[in-house]
């Protein structure tokens, strides 16, 4: 047996938020959103909460388990080493209901840094000719699956909706790093306006928790030295 | 509907704009590192070297004739109030303060880094050129 | 009345490549997706995608028509092969479109797309990006989107298709966050909702994969073509049954049983080995497993890729490691991997033609939910993800070219007899008062499919699950009582979309208890044999309240003539 | 965003998010905003030598007594943990160590141990 400490909160009905208690029959192996579900079949039909490719690839299942932000679907329960499994939401998002936030904003700032390669041709016939080098460069940056861990640890984005947030400037160095994106100075301006790279003060929450292991801070890092020596090259000429 | 628009749009923000954050952030950095460098002198110099009561004497003895610890410490007073009221406005505006809100505070830390400099100086120019101690 | 000129039903690969199409004829076009495109399961699709772009080193000679003919000969002989040979001819420039639009594509020394041998095909031709290409794909399509200014209707649930006299008026939905239930009216509709594969317990497939959107056109009378058609990938991992690439065994991975031996030299030439098509590798395992070579108590055999190297394996498959790492605790560059066979695609779907248009005026079906056919009797690795952008493309196409002739009338008499419809039910399911538990409705369901219809099928068996499945469809008009909240109620989605694992799962069971012959996926042990005289032919489910009506058509043969199936 | 929602979001990331990171991030917010007060303080102290090199030594003789000799342990402990903390982050981003972070904290919690084994042997003995 596992206890479950879930939060519930339904705006409309409830005026704060509350934790309730389950208790999840545990097998062998049993993640964190199989223990969701059994509570949905077995406890309670009202609760919410998001989910989809159960393996860790579509990013829907990103909640607070045990301390930490985490996906549910690849958090085995025995791996927390508690015997108690406490889940909240993602912070720095309006709660819908229950476990599942509006993660609008978490998109709206994806979507405006020009998440798409910024190029208007003319294509060549084939593909374009990529080195294994320049295609090294989108390493890692490229496997995000936006899940919005790191959106939800960070305290920059929890202080502003603005802050463009992990995430963003990660797809940003993306598309600065492929050759086939034509649109690096306006990337690069872009993110370093106020709301950009420069409000990242270092905590590297993100990279603590990214259930892929990738490093946005790393990523911000780069950017930020780019940004850093671009903008001197700008006021010397 | 937009369709097949180009893409090449205008930077959403002008170059203009960038060059605050990028300096306020890139020189936050370099004034860090050499504060490092100042403060841990002046507190081995004043703490750990030779321990007991720092008097006016003490002082006035190193500075005074030192055109090097002069520009240490001038150095070291404009670098710390910026640095300090330059982290102090990144935590501001960490926290998205209105438009009014933003030009208020920014002009209360620009008046009191500018009093807190002018003081600073005066009492640099005090340590060093006080009339001359008769002890000497 | 909220209206678009084309709405696009799924926000998977199918969907966005649609939406991208039709909004280039300057149509209102809209997407509604239950989830956020990004969470769609195209986004699972580990292995690659198939075009003859001879760029590999042993491809030199690779064309569309080889392509179309491994596919075809995969296919078991079901596949119609006009709509393949479309298929294989649009796949390089509708890959080569991708790469423009900043798909991450591996690459070879030279700079070009990477391919990688698969199953069943006669060259390396399966285009990748190291073992995440449909994340890949699926991220710079949604991209393409945002460019566009796409509308997405996000966490929209659509509940009905409304259809009135074999035209498609626009789509029943509820707004997951506020709990309303409206009509959009669209002139066209085009369904890309994905496969059905939780129909079943063990698969590969994504919670939100249904068949509710294979269900929704079934019930307004378009067929279901094909259903009996389910394919088994043969590499599951054991327990979660998480999907390990057919590009596993394309890298040159082995499967080997307890006796530490690589059976598959059993089952096919010794040069093609692992790289059989999927239904055969299936087979060989399961049949391994039933004579007691399994290994862990007869559960599983083992997938070895050691002896490719860690280099080899953290550039191309870093994926498959992290998976085995998270669910399983195995490090496959030290150990082998536990793996079965789990339901891992639907080659059956909504019926539609080369063109993705169905029988029904205004309603367009592609992707995983659609069967135009290009699958037959089993599907080829590397061949779902061209089927998603070849057909998206031409689906949007059509559509967009569609709409521009059409007026659309918000005050057509279906959009209120939908709306009362849907709200009735609703309302019977608020108040029900009946005590069936969905959940062990579903549970039983999958059971009964993984028991009875899974890889080696016979008569009792099939007949059995019929009946189940027809009990479990009066148990679920007895369904218990659902409670009415204001937002996000998954109870009620859970619920609606078991009406859609029920009515794929009848139409899965009668087309495979009709179909007396062995044919790709669909293998009997009473009728082992292919039998072109009489089963040559598609198998088309029409809904009817007691049950499918069963119809046939035939299989459009231009080149190639049905032969034996060797590999 | 309201500022009392910034702030309640401020405390539970730090409440949600307990790791290193967190925790020389609020470490290192708080000291510097300690310290950017404390500029001014000392200023106004040393301003005494305005009105002559005796007062100087006088104020100066008050802020080294009782309370305030113990206090200054806790000033230098404030400006090292600054200090380290701040060369730590600019050498993550400079030289792009960002993996390295966690190493980087535990180095700079020794070198702070040393140089308050330092400042204790000076201040109490």
């Amino acid at each position: 047996m596992t206890t479950f400490n879930v939060f519930r909160y339904d705006p409309a009905i409830d005026k704060c938020p509350k934790m309730e208690t389950f208790d999840v029959k545990n097998e062998r192996g049993m993640t964190v959103l199989e223990g969701l579900f059994y509570i949905l079949e077995n406890l309670d039909p009202t609760l919410c909460f998001r989910s989809s490719c159960r393996a860790a690839i579509c990013g829907s299942c990103a909640m607070h388990i045990n301390g930490q932000y985490r996906l549910a679907c690849r958090t085995q329960i025995e791996h927390l080493k508690s015997d108690t499994v406490t889940v909240r939401p993602i912070a720095h998002s309006e709660i819908i209901k229950d476990l599942v936030v509006d993660m609008t904003n978490f998109f709206a700032n994806l979507e405006k840094i020009k998440p798409y390669i910024i190029n208007e041709g003319p294509f060549p016939e084939r593909e374009f000719l990529q080195s294994e080098g320049e295609r090294k460069g989108l390493d890692h940056l490229i496997d995000c699956i936006l899940c919005g861990c790191c959106y939800g640890a960070c305290p920059s984005a929890g202080t502003d909706e603005d802050y463009l947030g992990p995430h963003a400037l990660m797809k940003t160095l993306r598309f600065i790093n492929d050759p086939r994106d034509k649109g690096g100075k306006e990337r690069l301006a872009f993110v370093s306006s106020e709301n950009g790279v420069f409000r990242c003060h270092t905590v590297f929450n993100c990279q603590e928790v990214c259930p892929k292991d990738l490093d946005p801070s790393s990523a911000i890092a780069r950017l930020k030295m780019k940004a850093v020596w671009n903008t001197l090259k700008n006021l010397v000429s | 509907m937009e369709n097949n628009t180009s893409t090449a749009e205008k930077a959403d923000i002008p170059q203009e704009k960038t060059i605050a954050p990028t300096l306020n952030w890139f020189t936050q950095r370099i004034t860090g590192v050499f504060l490092a460098g100042f403060l841990f002198a002046h507190v081995v110099v004043l703490h750990f070297l030779k321990n007991g009561e720092i008097n006016f004497d003490r002082v006035f003895q190193r500075i005074h004739n030192s055109p090097l610890w002069f520009a240490f410490y001038l150095a070291f007073i404009i670098m710390g109030i910026y640095h300090g009221l330059n982290g102090v406005w990144s935590v501001i505006i960490d926290y998205n303060p209105s438009e009014s809100a933003r030009k208020g505070l920014l002009a209360l830390l620009w008046f009191f880094g500018i009093a807190a400099a002018i003081m600073g100086l005066f009492v640099l120019n005090g340590l060093i050129f006080t009339q001359i101690n008769p002890k000497l | 009345m909220l209206k678009h000129d084309v709405l696009i039903i799924g926000g998977g690969l199918a969907g966005l490549r649609a939406a991208i199409e039709a909004a280039k004829n300057n149509v209102d076009v809209a997407i509604v997706s239950k989830i956020h495109p990004v969470r769609s399961h195209s986004g699972a699709a580990q292995g690659g995608i198939n075009a003859a772009l001879a760029n590999n080193e042993n491809s030199k000679d690779d064309t569309p028509e080889k392509h179309a003919y491994d596919t075809t000969k995969g296919s078991d002989f079901l596949a119609d092969q006009d709509a393949v040979e479309l298929m294989t001819s649009l796949a390089p420039e509708t890959i080569f479109e991708t790469d423009h639009w900043g798909c991450p594509y591996s690459r070879t020394a030279n700079g070009k797309i990477a391919q990688r041998p698969f199953g069943g095909a006669g060259y390396p031709r399966t285009c990748y990006a190291a073992d995440k290409t449909g994340l890949y794909l699926l991220h710079t399509l949604w991209e393409q989107t945002v460019k566009h200014h796409i509308k997405v209707y996000e966490e929209w649930m659509v509940v009905d298709l409304i259809v009135q006299d074999k035209v498609c008026y626009g789509v029943m939905a509820i707004e997951l966050r506020t709990n309303q239930l409206q009509p959009i009216a669209a002139k066209a509709v085009i369904f890309a909702t994905g496969g059905a594969g939780r129909v079943y317990g063990r698969t590969s497939n994504a919670l939100t994969s249904t068949g509710f959107g294979m269900a929704l056109p079934y019930i307004a009378g378009v067929p279901l073509k094909d259903m009996e058609f389910i394919q088994f990938h043969p590499t599951a991992i054991i327990g979660k049954h998480i999907l390990m690439t057919e590009g596993c065994r394309g890298e040159g991975g082995y499967l080997v049983n307890n006796k530490g031996e690589r059976f598959m030299k059993n089952y096919v030439s010794e040069k093609i080995m692992e790289l059989a098509p999927r239904d055969i590798v299936a087979r060989s395992i399961q049949t391994e497993i039933n004579e007691g070579r399994g290994i862990g108590g007869q559960q599983f055999v083992h997938l070895d890729i050691r002896h490719l190297g860690e280099q080899k394996i953290m550039e191309r498959l870093p994926g498959i490691r992290d998976i085995c790492m998270d669910f399983l605790g195995v490090d496959p560059i030290k150990e082998p991997i536990p793996i079965l066979p789990a339901q891992h695609y639907t080659m059956g779907g909504v019926a539609a033609n080369k063109n993705c248009e169905t029988e029904v005026e205004g309603f367009y079906a592609a992707g995983e939910c659609a069967c135009v056919s290009v699958h037959g009797a089993n599907r080829l690795g590397g061949n779902s993800l061209l089927e998603t952008i070849v057909f998206g493309k031409i689906a949007g196409k059509y559509a967009g070219e569609y709409v521009k002739g059409i007026d659309l009338n918000t005050e057509h008499s279906s959009y209120k007899n939908f709306t009362n419809k849907m709200n009735g039910f609703m309302n019977r399911l608020y108040e029900s008062t009946g005590n069936e538990d969905p959940y062990r409705i579903k549970k039983d369901l999958n059971d009964c499919l993984d028991e009875n219809v899974g890889i080696f099928r016979t008569e009792e068996k099939m007949k059995k699950a019929v009946e189940t499945v027809k009990q479990l469809k009066e148990r679920y008009r007895k369904i218990r009582k659902v409670k009415k909240t204001s937002s996000f109620n998954q109870d009620v989605v859970w619920i609606l979309e078991l009406e859609g694992n029920l009515l794929a799962a009848e139409t899965i069971a009668a087309g495979a208890l009709a179909r007396k012959e062995s044919r790709g996926s669909h293998s009997r042990t009473d009728y082992a044999k292919r039998n072109d005289a009489e089963w040559m032919k598609h198998t088309l489910a029409y809904y009817t309240k007691e049950g499918p009506r069963l119809e046939y058509s035939p299989v459009a043969v231009t080149k190639f003539q049905p032969e034996e199936r060797k590999y | 965003m309201k500022l009392s929602n910034a702030l309640s979001n401020t405390k539970n990331d730090i409440l949600l998010n307990p790791n290193a990171g967190t925790f020389s991030y609020v470490l290192h917010r708080l000291t510097g905003l300690a310290l950017a007060g404390y500029i001014f303080a000392h200023i106004i102290v040393l301003s005494a030598v305005l009105s002559g090199p005796e007062s100087f030594t006088q104020r100066l003789a008050l802020v080294q007594t009782g309370i305030f000799h113990y206090l200054e342990i806790g000033l230098i402990a404030v400006i090292f943990i600054h200090m380290l903390n701040g060369l730590r982050i600019t050498v993550a981003d400079f030289a792009n160590l960002t993996r390295l972070h966690k190493t980087l904290l535990w180095l700079s919690i020794l070198i702070f141990c040393a140089i308050m084994a330092v400042t204790f042997y000076v201040f109490l003995f």
